[in-house]
């Protein structure tokens, strides 16, 4: 089994190496096909692996020393259980998925192997976060897919707006990693080590305020991958990149590595409920924040961006309660259908010429059949309707807040999910429905190539039937993580509940329908509704993106604009310049006593013979005086 | 009224101010030497009065070798003096700058 | 009370002769208070009981400084003034004093704390010319041959350096030119 | 011929820098090429023989030099020095390889020869004499480079690199010397070894003013805050090579002077100004990445990050405990192969568009990628991402401080925010966006000379960071028997508690190799 570990994780990496070895050339078909091909293997061992650790089996290999001084010991060592054997398997088929769809996506890019080979990196990065057996090969997998997304994010490095992003979203993860960091040196100077079962078995004896720490510092690291407010900023910004990225990186994978790293810390953040109620209220509370943005944006994948921070909260939610399993599930299912819903927009975009307001597009149904399909189930999905996904794993974590007794972030989350499905099917119904208003912008849609579509088809299988795995995944993650059931006391109680849900979750998709499916116009920013004080909030994200840059940005250049011309230059710099200066104008000046002229030398060698005569007899009466 | 030996001091120092005086006030670098000498007497007068109220012939010994530097000290000063005044004709203290600085 | 008598007449002399010296603006007048000065220290040294140190005094800086002196000035004008720059002269008097006072009280210290001893006593009974040959012969013998050596350096040196073309350099001169050069020096500003 | 290795490694540039004189002009090149590769085979062969388990000094030479004084020529490398010392053979053998100069060939590879004499006999020294004299030669080659082969304002950045060093020097002399009268109190007779000084125990009152005589000549070499204005004009003076060895090797010897007389001299003032100097640090990280971030010109990013970098490792020295000092020592290795590329990548623009202002450029990701692929490369090990050599180090630095105090790492860990800042945003300015040049339309690439300097630096950059075991492993056991040292030695009752006490476990602890 160590074999299939290897190629699982491996296979990514020969992918990126081998689209680099192109990098430079122009673009060729052989590039998509390997990459694509190694990452179809590495899925194939991911699921031989999954098959194995059905079997109850996991597997632990340890493959070579990384960094090894003083006490401190971390290898490369990797482990297949429970857990990771579901991230594995989620980050194979929607990668596997993604790179065959951006063989199509990508087509006509002059990137094209570059591209691939920043895919194929990210996706062996993700391979190593997930599958490290310890906090800092965690950290190795962090890093690296915040480098990828970096590079990904900014692919299209002529645009000021795409490598701004880039470097807004690798530098808001670094805040948040160094709070994994300092997590880690906790556990490191606390426990004595950073492999997981050390630690994990270690964990109980620690003071509770240090293990409180250790969990606050944690999910700090979380929160900037998994973009938790405040540092929600840059995954919006983050859709500068290609559509198949976005799908990739911000939707299935590297966003929820955070609640990933909560999942997998579960013994400690066990111990620490206190810390768990704060991430289940900020989920929730992110969970409502984001969605509420989605309501009015007019950018597509912005929309689905913001519907992605919502989930995450969601997830949040979950892993906060101590629901580590309901986390975990939700981030299987939600993988599926956003990547499905973000490769459908990436259709939508081709066709619309890279247009991104759907206000522009409309009656998209005719001509994109496949894609109108695709993008409605999985809206449905996203709404948590039954039979499809959402709706096995959204409505159990409303479940958990309502048994769990957190009424008021189980309201929240039910407001959301009415919000979610009223945003999602407004989406929908402006790209799909209504007037075909982007005749009005000369654009001649066409469907995306076949394979694409085929290719997203597995996708779409997963987004409808994932809910059915629900009990065999139960049975499987429930070995590794605690296996707390959530029924709501009271047969008539839950499906008052249940029903409820859906029934207000259709209300929102039938007024989302009823209000756009007919749009006729583009909205020019005149109506009533656009200059009201709370549209304008919403679409100015709360103004946070502007007020970071006015009191983060923009300060920290002028601080260090006078840190440079102020104090380096004219404080530091002029002091030690100064210095010099005294001493040689004192050399400037004294040297008039070096006029050569005889008389004057004689004067001075009579002052330096009165003082040297002086100090003497005051040296000799002194010492006299204290002789005596 | 007996003469002590701080009469004498008193007197060489009397002297030595007035041939530092000189050596600093004058210009002329005939001048100069004189004030020298003026210094010279100066000590010597301190050295035999306190051979003298010591009774020790040493500071008699150290005014007597003075005596001789002085006379040396005059053949060879003249000699450059007169030397450089042929060179320039001149023999001011402010115009022999060429050790300027 | 003679003694007292001779030191203060010579100490007034002494100071007027060699304040003249420094003050005076003639260089004739210079010189000759500076002899007479001399001369008067040597009367002090008479009165110490230095007769020896005395004759020294008189011979050699009468007789033979005050004479190279004079034969010096015939180089120079001395009939006309010493015209010479004044420049901070309260300074000089300051230092003048401050210096003097510095000697003092440096002679004076060992002598006050009485930790002196006499090396050559001077013996009762031995004239001072005898013990001042005796000293001069045994213990400080190498100096004072040292001294005669200096005194013969420096008179040789004195000798060619006012020798006549001491301003030329023989040696880098070419043959012709130190041929032709007997009858061409003449100094530049001469006085005479 | 191995028990006189060092001797060789030290004075065989110098041999072949005088046989220079008489090489032409044409073969100049060729020459030094094959110099600096010997000697940097030497150096590899110094590591072959160099025994991983033995934490003490190895190849010792000793010569007596003023015995009456105890001075003596006495050499030896233990693991914190042997790797410095192949860095720089390896970095001037890279330099003189990727030598773009056109000026006067000959006296620069001449110069650069003698100054890896210098530089080798720094780190092997193991008298305080001999160091020093080492120590102050090194400046005389720098001071050629930069006075002679640097931009417009050379002559003042040359004299102010000379004599601001140079005056921290004196500082520490006076402190070796009375080091060594110390000692001559303490013993009866005097020695200059450093492995002899180790023995004495100070007083605390000594070791408090000694520690500042030595810091004043460290710091300023390192060069830490406020000292560190020498070295922008320097790096933007300077000439590509200068600037590369200057960063690489010259910049490391203060740090590794801290390690090698600072710590195991003075315990006790080394906890005792432990704080201070870690304020120090943070300042120098922090302030210093934002003035990085503030500047037009890209080689003074690149300068200013360096002291932005050498305040991590300071603190790293500063841990006390062996996870700190050997990632500080590791990450002056780090340091010095990611700067020195860094300085290597900015002559590589320098020398095509004579200008160093990022305004000028912009786009250049499209005209030359694969320039832009290698500084990419470099600027992410600069940043310090995992799997890249930089992060091991700073990962040790920080991890070992933060045993000694939270807040401090807390705030010194802004480090990798900063870092990040500025670097990519001096990245996005030259090389994302379109190009708007004219003159940078038509850029070539890297050409054969520029890949055989920074091939193997990336191959460095990446392999010490993927697996930093064959380094890491001898630079902890001497680190070990460092800390050892500090402990056995330290008085008072917080030094003997900061310092951990490792003589609990076995002098090299037997490394679990994975199955």
């Amino acid at each position: 089994m160590e074999l299939y570990l290897y190629i699982a994780l491996f296979a990514p990496l020969v992918g990126s190496l081998y689209a680099a070895l192109f990098g430079g050339s122009p673009k060729s078909q052989h590039v998509g096909i390997v990459a694509s091909g190694l990452l179809f293997t590495s899925f194939v061992s991911s699921a031989l692996l999954l098959s194995y650790v059905l079997g109850g089996h996991t597997v632990h290999v340890e493959m070579m020393t990384w960094i090894a001084t003083g006490d401190l010991y971390i290898p490369f060592g990797f482990v297949v259980d429970q857990v990771s054997v579901v991230m594995m398997m989620v980050v194979t088929i929607v990668s596997t998925v993604v790179h065959i769809y951006s063989i199509g996506y990508m087509d006509h890019d002059k990137g094209f192997n570059r591209f691939f080979s920043w895919l194929s990196a990210f996706v062996f990065s993700m391979m190593v976060l997930v599958m490290s057996d310890n906090f800092a090969g965690l950290f190795i997998g962090w890093e690296g897919v915040g480098l990828c997304s970096w590079g990904l994010i900014g692919f299209w490095y002529h645009k000021e707006s795409a490598t701004w992003a880039a470097n807004e979203a690798f530098i808001m993860n670094r805040i948040a990693d160094l709070g994994m960091l300092i997590g880690i040196f906790l556990l490191y100077w606390n426990t004595g080590s950073l492999q997981y079962d050390v630690v994990f078995a270690e964990i109980g004896n620690l003071p509770l305020v240090v293990t409180t720490w250790i969990g606050i510092f944690l999910f700090i690291g979380a929160m900037g991958k998994s973009a938790q407010f405040p540092l929600h900023t840059w995954l919006a910004d983050a859709m500068e990149g290609p559509t198949p990225v976005s799908a990739l990186i911000h939707a299935a994978t590297m966003v929820t590595a955070g609640v990933y790293l909560v999942v997998r810390a579960n013994p400690i953040y066990d111990l620490i409920p206190n810390v768990g109620i704060f991430i289940a209220s900020l989920g929730a509370f992110v969970a409502l924040f984001a969605a509420s943005m989605a309501l009015v944006n007019r950018d597509m994948k912005r929309i689905i961006a913001y519907s992605t921070l919502s989930q995450l909260g969601y997830m949040f939610v979950a892993a906060g309660l101590g629901a580590y399993w309901v986390a975990l599930f939700h981030l299987m299912a939600h993988a599926f259908f956003k990547a499905l819903l973000f490769l459908g927009a990436g259709n939508v975009m081709h066709a619309m010429h890279d247009e991104l307001d759907p206000f522009k597009m409309g009656g998209l149904r005719k001509v994109m059949k496949g894609t109108f399909i695709m993008m409605t189930l999985a809206s449905v999905a996203l709404a948590g309707i039954y039979p499809f996904a959402g709706f096995f794993s959204k409505d159990l974590i409303l479940e958990v807040g309502f048994v769990e007794h957190h009424y008021v972030i189980y309201t929240v989350l039910l407001l959301t999910a009415g919000l979610t499905a009223f945003y999602s099917f407004r989406l929908v119904a402006l790209i799909f429905h209504g007037e075909e208003r982007y005749k009005l912008f000369g654009i001649h849609p066409h469907e995306a190539y076949k394979f694409m579509l085929v290719a997203m088809s597995p996708l779409l299988v997963l987004a409808i039937i994932a809910g059915s795995f629900k009990m065999t995944y139960y049975q499987l993650v429930t070995s590794l993580l605690p296996s707390t059931q959530y029924h709501v006391h009271g047969e008539m109680t839950y499906w008052i509940m249940t029903i409820g849900t859906q029934l207000f979750v259709i209300a929102a998709i039938v007024f989302a329908y009823k209000k756009y499916s007919n749009w006729n116009s583009v909205p020019d920013g005149s109506s009533k509704l656009e200059n009201s004080f709370g549209y304008k909030l919403l679409w100015n994200q709360y103004y946070i993106p502007k007020f970071y840059d006015e009191v983060f940005s923009k300060p920290y250049l002028e601080l260090s604009k006078i840190a440079w011309k102020q104090i380096d230059l004219k404080i530091v710099d002029a002091t030690v310049d100064g210095i010099a200066n005294i001493i040689y104008k004192t050399g400037e000046n004294t040297r008039d006593i070096q006029n050569g002229n005889l008389s004057t030398m004689l004067r001075w060698m009579v002052i330096g013979l009165v003082v040297l005569i002086t100090l003497a007899v005051a040296f000799t009466v002194g010492y006299n005086a204290v002789g005596a | 009224m007996e003469i002590t030996l701080s009469h004498y001091l008193v007197l060489s120092t009397i002297l030595f101010a007035i041939g530092l005086v000189g050596v600093m006030r004058r210009k002329n670098l005939l001048m100069l030497f004189f004030a020298t000498e003026i210094l010279l007497n100066a000590t010597n007068i301190a050295f035999a009065a306190i051979s003298h109220y010591i009774g020790d012939l040493s500071g008699q010994m150290f005014a007597f070798f003075i005596i001789a530097i002085a006379a040396s000290e005059v053949a060879i000063g003249l000699g450059l003096l007169i030397v450089w005044y042929k060179r320039t004709g001149k023999i001011d203290l402010d115009q022999m700058n060429s050790m300027r600085g | 009370m003679f003694e007292a008598i001779a030191f203060y007449l010579f100490a007034a002399l002494t100071i007027v002769m060699f304040t003249i010296t420094v003050m005076t603006s003639q260089a004739l007048y210079a010189i000759t208070a500076m002899a007479a000065g001399m001369i008067f220290i040597s009367a002090f040294f008479f009165i110490l009981g230095a007769d020896f140190l005395g004759a020294i005094q008189i011979i050699v800086y009468t007789g033979a400084v005050m004479a190279l002196y004079a034969f010096g000035m015939m180089f120079f004008d001395t009939t006309r003034d010493v015209v010479e720059k004044r420049t901070n002269p309260q300074i000089v008097f300051v230092l003048g004093v401050l210096a003097a006072v510095m000697v003092v009280a440096i002679f004076v210290a060992p002598i006050v704390s009485n930790n002196i001893q006499a090396l050559y006593p001077i013996q009762e009974g031995v004239g001072n010319s005898q013990a001042v040959g005796m000293v001069l012969f045994t213990k400080y013998l190498v100096p004072f041959e040292l001294a005669a050596v200096m005194l013969l350096v420096s008179m040789i040196g004195g000798i060619i350096l006012a020798g006549k073309k001491m301003d030329k350099s023989l040696t880098l001169m070419a043959e012709e030119d130190i041929s032709t050069m007997d009858d061409g020096f003449e100094p530049q500003a001469g006085g005479h | 011929m191995i028990d006189h290795i060092l001797t060789l490694l030290i004075f065989f540039p110098a041999l072949a820098a005088m046989l220079g004189f008489v090489v032409t002009k044409d073969s100049m090149r060729a020459y030094g090429i094959a110099v600096a590769f010997i000697e940097f085979v030497l150096s590899l062969w110094l590591w072959y023989a160099y025994d991983p388990m033995i934490s003490g000094m190895q190849f010792m030479e000793s010569m007596p030099l003023i015995p009456q004084f105890g001075i003596n020529y006495l050499l030896g490398v233990d693991g914190i020095s042997l790797f410095i010392i192949i860095l720089s053979t390896f970095f001037t053998l890279i330099g003189i390889a990727s030598l773009t100069e056109t000026r006067r060939i000959k006296d620069l590879i001449i110069t650069l020869l003698f100054l890896e004499m210098t530089m080798v006999g720094v780190f092997a020294a193991l008298d305080a004499i001999v160091f020093y004299v080492f120590w102050e030669l090194s400046l005389v080659p720098m001071l050629y480079i930069i006075g002679a082969w640097g931009g417009p304002l050379r002559i003042y950045a040359s004299i102010k690199f000379f004599l601001y060093t140079f005056t921290g020097s004196l500082v520490m002399l006076v402190g070796m010397l009375f080091m060594a009268y110390f000692y001559y109190q303490a013993t009866g007779q005097w020695s200059f070894s450093i492995l002899e000084w180790y023995r004495l125990i100070l007083p605390e009152n000594f070791q408090l003013w000694l520690f500042v005589a030595f810091f004043l000549g460290f710091a300023i070499k390192v060069p830490m805050f406020p000292f560190h204005t020498w070295l922008p004009y320097a790096h933007g003076q300077a000439p590509t090579i200068g600037s590369v060895i200057l960063a690489a090797i010259l910049l490391k010897m203060g740090t590794y002077a801290f390690v090698r007389f600072s710590l195991p001299l003075f315990p006790d003032a080394s906890v005792f100004f432990m704080f201070p100097i870690a304020i120090i640090a943070i300042i120098m990280i922090i302030y210093t990445a934002m003035v990085a971030y503030a500047q037009e010109d890209i080689k003074q990013v690149v300068a200013y990050s360096s002291v932005s970098h050498m305040g991590v490792i300071i603190l790293g020295t500063f841990a006390l405990n062996v996870e700190g000092v050997s990632g500080s020592v590791f990450l002056m290795l780090a340091h010095g192969v990611v700067s020195g590329a860094l300085f290597l990548l900015v002559g590589v623009i320098y020398d095509r568009r004579h200008t160093k202002l990022m305004s000028e450029f912009g786009g250049l990701a499209s005209v030359m990628p694969r320039y832009a692929t290698i500084f990419g490369i470099m600027m992410m090990a600069s940043v310090g991402l995992p799997l890249t050599i930089n992060f091991v180090g700073e990962f040790l630095s920080l991890l070992g401080f933060y045993k000694q105090s939270h807040m401090l790492t807390l705030t010194a860990g802004v480090a990798i925010i900063v870092g990040a800042i500025y670097m990519l945003a001096a990245y996005k300015k030259m090389f994302f966006g379109t190009v708007m040049n004219e003159k940078n339309k038509n850029l070539k690439d890297l050409n054969r000379t520029e890949y055989l300097g920074l091939i193997p630096l990336v191959i460095v950059a990446i392999w010490l960071g993927v697996y930093p075991k064959p380094v890491l492993e001898p630079i902890n056991n001497s680190v070990e028997s460092v800390i050892q040292l500090m402990h056995d030695k330290a008085q008072s009752q917080e030094a003997k508690a900061r310092i951990p006490d490792l003589s609990g476990k076995n002098e090299i602890i037997p490394m679990q190799e994975a199955h």
